[in-house]
């Protein structure tokens, strides 16, 4: 006969506003098998676990029910408690009693009932939960981090400086992410190459580092602390052992006008190319969209089109027909920095948003986003830093900043605020003044959201002392009139239509995830908001944690986010990483599946389903060792709880522990309604 | 406003479902609208009057007569807030409310085009021309105009009635219009 | 999308009246529509109290004895929700279920239960709004079809054979999981009658 | 469900059913802008467009009936939309963009605005299944399009348009608002100037497509009309277009009949075309038949300057013709000997 305990908590008044927690108490006091129930302020309070713990040992408790907030909330809190009480911790259960019902019914009557109900359930439940042991796993210390970016750099430095095993893999040619292409940073203005490229170069070299650029996940099995994650290699067509990044292949190349990613489309490349040169690695991948060769072979030509950059190498690094390969690696935690794109507003949009053909980007050719700004800006840019317009390569008198475009717009764009606009508007008004002292710089914003160390003194400084024009409107048209861009803007403030013959206008567009991070979260099982942004564990307790177990993320991928909030993002990623590492083994709940190897026929449906591949066939041989059958066993180490296997077992030989058939049972039951 | 119980954006949003809480006041409506530069309240100013359930600015004043809707503010609207369509439907309460300030040459055009509607179910250019100007008193515009109208047979002296004329009289009855 | 108040609404009035109140249960997964429900609740977005959860790791967890064996202790409705599809935490867990509930569903009313009774549905970890809108909807609907008393004979102190009663339907819709042919099921429910 | 009928037949003339439709003229095609009545049959039946009036057809209401009240803004074009229905037809051709407007936005509130689907037929005493999709005039000839090339490349004569400047001005109420119309896109639409494609003649690239020309004020508030109307033409004359394209009767009198106070003295008119007229010029029809002369931007020296260029070009390739013929004759002789 079980002794179970219930205790009811009042979280203050966030349960017994609504909730008569006495009466709680009171009515379950007398349900069978219990054999104590009480109700107190704070249950998860010091007083209020120590209540707990005596009341075991008093009251010779065999369960024990937490009335209270979810079990995603204080589970672990009360298991503890129990754990050091004696008890099995797998003899305490939460009754949601707060989420599930005080914050959601106004009905005091109502709401009690239903907690009273939520309660019995509980215990039901609780009468038939056996203590168990948790599992205890290895773990292997071997981190993976998605993404080579500021974020996924300092990740993996932060864990390789730690000790551990690292392998950082990036889907371009070279680490370094978009901070590799601005110009400067804000709010101090120091040189964005100047601070990363070092950083880079460490990654690089770094012991513990395994580096894979041009290289994509591309299949993730196993669980926290025993993933086995395979890596696809994309064919580069050059050997990476054998190239000095001495460049005469680029040299070599006839195809030079192809549009540079990293220059955002202002500069130009060749087919086989190192994106920028302080790329790292410094090894060209060959372009073979582009490149004459395969052009040539796509159009099945007997003989190849081209060969100069291979003539070219004298290190015979050079190979056209490598093909994409596999690496297996085992690893223990996986960071996820993918990083953000800017949402091109061009002519041909994503599924489901309608555009901008108001503001004639892709089609004026003085209509430029933000990052191409960068590159106009940027010393190592295709201008060399000197601010001239895509048309006519003249330096522009006036230009205009346009915030907001496609952020904070749920009917045309994304209805989030992209949060790092404000500060690279005012930071690029400051770079225009700073170069052409006599031009115009005029911003066009709805508010100015610079919250942020220094931030609020560097937009003020560019209005103040850069002498920027800042214009609260939103922007209607902006359309080519002969050599001007015509900007139709509103000032709110003074009420008045502002017309600005501009020379160049930059679009501020909304920052978005990179395409593909959906696949990439579903290879992970990992949840996404419905921008594609990673979600994170908890929004304000686990920000660096997903929702399964082992796999973190950092920087924009989350949400838009500056450098300073990536970087430290990282950081932390990195030490949950650390801290994961920092046993040889983890403990599970043994939530797992158990096979009854009497009754199990062999039907293996349960295997069909799995997910995991975590049921193998096993032989049944008679006392004198012939094979009279075979049954399915759950490798408990693979297994992860899901429970579907017991759900298509035909002869019920399946049990998933703590939530057997006979814990569901009870609930259904105890919520007998046949009064 | 002791007389509306209910808040101007409540009957905003039953005539028009649109959430008039939604409009941040961002001016991309008035930026491209053409007739701001003619008008006191631009589109995003009759929203805030909207928000602040200003109802007697909102319904009394001459400038949402001079919208043409054109709907470049709506279509251009971050906030589907539909500032076109507001403002018709405040043009609507005005005329109920009977403080419609419309400027007579406006007032006068829509009342001679209703009319010449109403009596004929089709619009009959000349006759409005003529009723509009006797509702508007602006006896002598636009008269240079008609001989060349009607040497081009671009006005008929003869009105074309349809035969469901009384249809239409329904019509007007049932939505209680009355130019 | 029925209004959400309507449901609450009728069910004071309802309560006050000692009219019918619907007795729902509903079998959610750990992970995405049991954190929907916490959501909705840390958002303190109102709904009808008319629903009791039993929370399960997986809707692939989810047995359609489960269902059977709520109607038949007097549920007048059962809401089976989990995952968005793609979105699973255990990767597959409610592609399972939804196939298996596809074949259960066209077994419902040859078990005597009107589909109508049955809610399924998808919330994720951060649709509390739509777990709120699920509740209410399904609380109206079952209140439209008034109480379902088709099994109280069948319910009895020991429940096992009532079990019985329906576990042919079970077998069949499990063997589906199996084979994935809804006529397979039939046939062995058709058998399960005969005999 | 919007999409259903708004979009339907938006780039694929053959989603719809073999060209026969409910015409629906409008109060202005029948008055002042009666050349567009002229060249629209006149066009669709070169094209071999069926168009069958709607029997009794009554005002759509314009912007002074959606202004004074929304339902009799609704009303007004459904009880012509509840008589097609009656007439079996499945398609209403509109070509006014006014009542084109007014008659897609009452299947739209009809289809979406709570209690009309009800209310609409008992106002206007007629059963109303609103099941007819509303078309307008550019739709018809975009669809149209690889006829018209056809036609004007199998013509014997030379095409007149060949390589003209136009601007193709759609205004408001062809593309505005996008639930409500739907059939190009409201910012930077194309349908029109395919047409014009079509044609032979150049589509120009300029700003003021769809800016507002002042509509319904050309009467009661002529100054903003002329104001708006300015900067169109100018726009249009900036960018090289020899004439302006329209598909709306209200754009086509105020850029038309208000011209005059629109631009500066001196400075050379802009003829104003009906899209019809253009495909007719193309199909070969004569300008009386399209109505030309009903303009009050002369378009009588437009004209002439278009056949006067096309005949050039004959000539000029006549030359080289000529010319080719003499050297060949050259060389046969130099052989011969």
């Amino acid at each position: 006969m079980s002794r179970i305990g219930v205790f009811v908590c009042h979280c203050g008044e966030n349960i017994a506003r609504t909730v008569d927690v006495a009466a709680v108490a009171e009515a379950i006091k007398d349900h069978p098998g219990v054999a104590f129930a009480t109700d107190y302020k704070y249950m998860c309070s010091d007083p209020g676990q120590t209540m707990v713990k005596e009341a075991i040992e008093e009251h010779k408790l065999t369960g024990v029910v937490i009335a209270a907030c979810s079990p995603h909330m204080h589970e672990r809190t009360f298991r503890r408690a129990c754990d050091q009480a004696g008890l099995n911790k797998y003899m305490c259960e939460m009754a949601n009693i707060r989420e599930h019902c005080s914050w959601i019914h106004e009905d005091r009557a109502d709401a009690t009932a239903k907690a009273i109900d939520i309660a019995r359930t509980i215990v039901e439940k609780v009468k038939h939960n056996k203590p168990l042991e948790s599992i205890r796993i290895p773990v292997t210390k071997r981190a993976l981090v998605i993404g080579g970016g500021i974020a996924g750099i300092q990740a993996a430095l932060d864990i390789a400086d730690g000790g551990h095993q690292v392998v950082l893999i990036e889907k371009e040619a070279s680490i370094g992410g978009h901070m590799s292409q601005l110009s400067e940073t804000f709010p101090t203005l120091d040189c964005s190459q100047c601070i990363l490229t070092p950083r880079m170069v460490e990654a690089y070299q770094h012991p513990n580092i395994t580096l894979h650029t041009w290289s994509e996940v591309e299949k993730v099995d196993g669980y926290i602390g025993n993933f086995e994650v395979t890596i696809r290699k994309k064919a580069r067509s050059v050997n990476e052992d054998l190239c000095n990044g001495c460049g005469d292949c680029q040299a070599a190349c006839p195809a030079k006008r192809i549009p540079s990613e990293f220059e955002a489309g202002l500069g130009m490349r060749t087919a086989i190319y190192v994106p920028f040169p302080q790329a790292v690695p410094n090894i060209p991948v060959l372009d073979r969209q582009n490149c004459t060769l395969y052009k040539g072979r796509r159009k099945g030509l007997a003989k190849d089109a081209c060969g100069k950059c291979k003539e070219a190498c004298l290190k015979g690094a050079i190979d056209y027909d490598t093909e994409d390969t596999f690496i297996k690696e085992d690893i223990g935690a996986i960071v996820v920095a993918t990083g953000f794109q800017l949402y091109s507003i061009g002519r041909e949009q994503p599924e489901g948003l309608k555009g901008y053909g108001e503001y004639g980007y892709g089609e004026v050719p003085d209509v430029i986003d933000g990052l191409q700004f960068e590159r106009l800006a940027s010393a190592s840019g295709p201008t060399a830093g000197a601010i001239l317009r895509p048309s006519d390569g003249k330096e522009p008198t006036t230009v205009v900043f346009v915030h907001c475009v496609g952020s904070r717009d749920p009917e045309k764009g994304m209805k989030y605020c992209s949060k790092i606009c404000c500060m690279y508007n005012a930071k690029h008004a400051m770079l225009y003044k700073h170069k052409v002292h006599e031009g115009r710089a005029v911003a066009f914003y709805m508010d100015i959201r610079a919250a942020g160390k220094g931030y609020d003194e560097f937009s003020r400084r560019a209005i103040e002392e850069d002498q920027a024009e800042y214009i609260r409107g939103r922007v209607s048209r902006i359309y080519r009139d002969g050599g001007k861009v015509k900007v139709w803007g509103y000032d709110t403030l003074s009420q008045e239509q502002v017309v600005i013959d501009a020379d160049m206008v930059v679009l501020a567009t909304a920052i978005r995830p990179q395409p593909g991070v959906e696949q990439l979260a579903q290879t992970l099982s990992i949840s996404y908001d419905e921008n594609g942004f990673i979600n994170e564990a908890h929004p304000k307790l686990r920000p660096v944690e997903t929702n399964t177990a082992g796999v973190f993320v950092a920087g924009a991928c989350q949400a838009p986010r500056d450098i300073p909030d990536s970087v430290a993002m990282a950081s932390a990623a990195g030490a949950k990483v650390m801290s994961l590492f920092s046993a040889d083994e983890l403990e599970r709940e043994p939530a797992v599946a158990v096979v009854n190897e009497n009754t199990c026929i062999g039907c293996m449906n349960c295997a069909n389903v799995c997910a995991y591949g975590a049921i193998e066939q096993r032989e049944i041989c008679t006392v004198d060792g012939q094979v009279c059958g075979h049954v399915a066993y759950v490798n408990p180490g693979v297994c992860q709880g899901c429970g579907t296997c017991q759900a298509v077992c035909l002869s019920k030989s399946v049990e998933l522990q703590t939530f057997t058939d006979e814990q569901v049972y009870s609930e259904i039951n105890a919520l007998c309604f046949w009064e | 406003m002791s007389a509306h119980p209910r808040t101007l954006a409540a009957e905003i949003h039953d005539a028009t479902g649109v959430n008039a809480a939604t409009c941040y006041q961002c001016g991309k409506c008035s930026a491209g609208c053409p007739m701001a530069s003619e008008s006191d309240l631009r589109p995003h100013n009759v929203m805030r009057l909207v928000i602040q359930d200003r109802r007697d600015k909102a319904l009394s004043d001459q400038s949402i007569w001079l919208c043409l809707t054109c709907e470049t503010c709506s279509a251009r609207c971050p906030n589907a807030c539909d500032p076109a369509r507001v403002i018709d439907a405040l043009r609507e309460m005005s005329l109920d409310a009977g403080v419609a300030d419309l400027p007579r040459t406006i007032g006068a055009f829509h009342k001679a085009f209703l009319e010449q509607i109403r009596s004929n179910g089709r619009l009959h250019e000349m006759g409005m021309v003529m009723e509009y100007k006797l509702r508007s008193g602006e006896l002598m515009k636009d008269v240079a105009n008609a001989p060349g109208m009607l040497s081009r047979g671009k006005l008929s002296l003869r009105a074309d009635r349809i035969d469901g004329v009384d249809e239409i009289k329904r019509i007007f009855e049932k939505c209680g219009v009355t130019p | 999308m029925s209004d959400p108040t309507q449901a609450r609404s009728a069910q004071h009035a309802g309560a006050a009246a000692g009219e019918f109140e619907p007795r729902i249960t509903a079998f959610v997964c750990n992970w995405c529509t049991y954190t929907g429900a916490d959501l909705a609740g840390t958002s303190r977005l109102n709904m009808a109290s008319n629903v009791r959860i039993i929370r399960l790791p997986c809707t692939g967890r989810i047995d359609p004895l489960f269902i059977i064996k709520s109607f038949e202790r007097g549920a007048d409705g059962v809401i089976v929700s989990g995952c968005h599809p793609a979105d699973c935490h255990y990767t597959s867990g409610n592609y399972h279920a939804r196939r298996r509930f596809a074949v259960f569903h066209d077994l419902m009313e040859f078990i005597g239960v009107d589909p109508r009774r049955m809610t399924f549905s998808w919330v994720s970890a951060s649709e509390g709004a739509k777990w709120r809108d699920v509740v209410d909807e399904a609380v109206t609907n079952v209140r439209e079809l008034g109480p379902f008393d088709a099994y109280r004979a069948l319910a009895p102190e020991d429940e096992s054979d009532a079990a019985e009663a329906s576990a042919a339907a079970v077998a069949a819709a499990k063997s589906v999981a199996a084979t994935g042919s809804v006529a397979a099921a039939k046939s062995v429910t058709a058998e399960a009658e005969a005999s | 469900m919007t999409d259903e009928h708004t979009l339907a037949g938006a780039g694929a003339g053959e989603a719809r059913t073999p060209a026969r439709y409910a015409y629906y003229p409008g109060c202005s095609l029948h008055g002042t802008s009666r050349e567009f009545d002229e060249s629209l049959r006149a066009v669709a039946a070169a094209l071999g467009v069926s168009l069958t009036e709607i029997p009794d057809w009554s005002c759509c209401g314009a912007s002074s009936g959606h202004t004074t009240d929304h339902m009799l803004g609704v009303a007004l074009p459904a009880r012509n939309l509840a008589i097609a229905e009656e007439q079996g037809f499945d398609q209403v051709l509109a070509p006014c963009a006014a009542c084109y407007n007014r008659l897609s936005a009452a299947r739209l509130a009809v289809d979406t605005e709570a209690g009309f689907a009800e209310r609409v037929p008992e106002i206007i005493g007629r059963p109303f299944a609103n099941s007819v999709e509303v078309h307008n005039a550019v739709e018809l000839l975009r669809d149209a399009a690889p006829a018209i090339e056809e036609k004007v490349a199998a013509a014997l004569v030379p095409n007149p348009l060949d390589g003209v400047k136009l601007a193709a001005y759609y205004g408001c109420l062809l593309v505005r608002p996008f639930e409500v119309c739907g059939y190009d896109d409201p910012e930077r639409p194309t349908s029109m100037d395919e047409v014009i494609a079509a044609c032979g003649a150049e589509p120009v690239d300029w700003n003021m497509k769809v800016e507002c020309c002042g509509g319904s004020f050309s009467v009661s508030r002529t100054a903003s009309v002329v104001r708006l109307g300015r900067s169109i033409i100018e726009d249009a004359r900036a960018n090289g277009a020899e004439a302006i394209v329209v598909a709306c009767p209200l754009c086509h009198s105020n850029l038309d009949l208000r011209q005059k106070a629109m631009v500066q003295r001196g400075s050379r008119p802009m003829p104003v075309l009906f899209v019809t007229q253009l495909v007719g010029l193309a199909l070969g029809l004569t300008p009386v038949e399209l109505g030309m002369p009903r303009h009050f931007v002369n378009t009588e020296p437009f004209l002439a300057d278009l056949v006067q260029r096309a005949a050039e070009r004959v000539a000029a390739e006549q030359k080289v013709k000529e010319e080719a013929a003499a050297k060949a004759a050259a060389r046969r002789e130099k052989a011969g000997v």
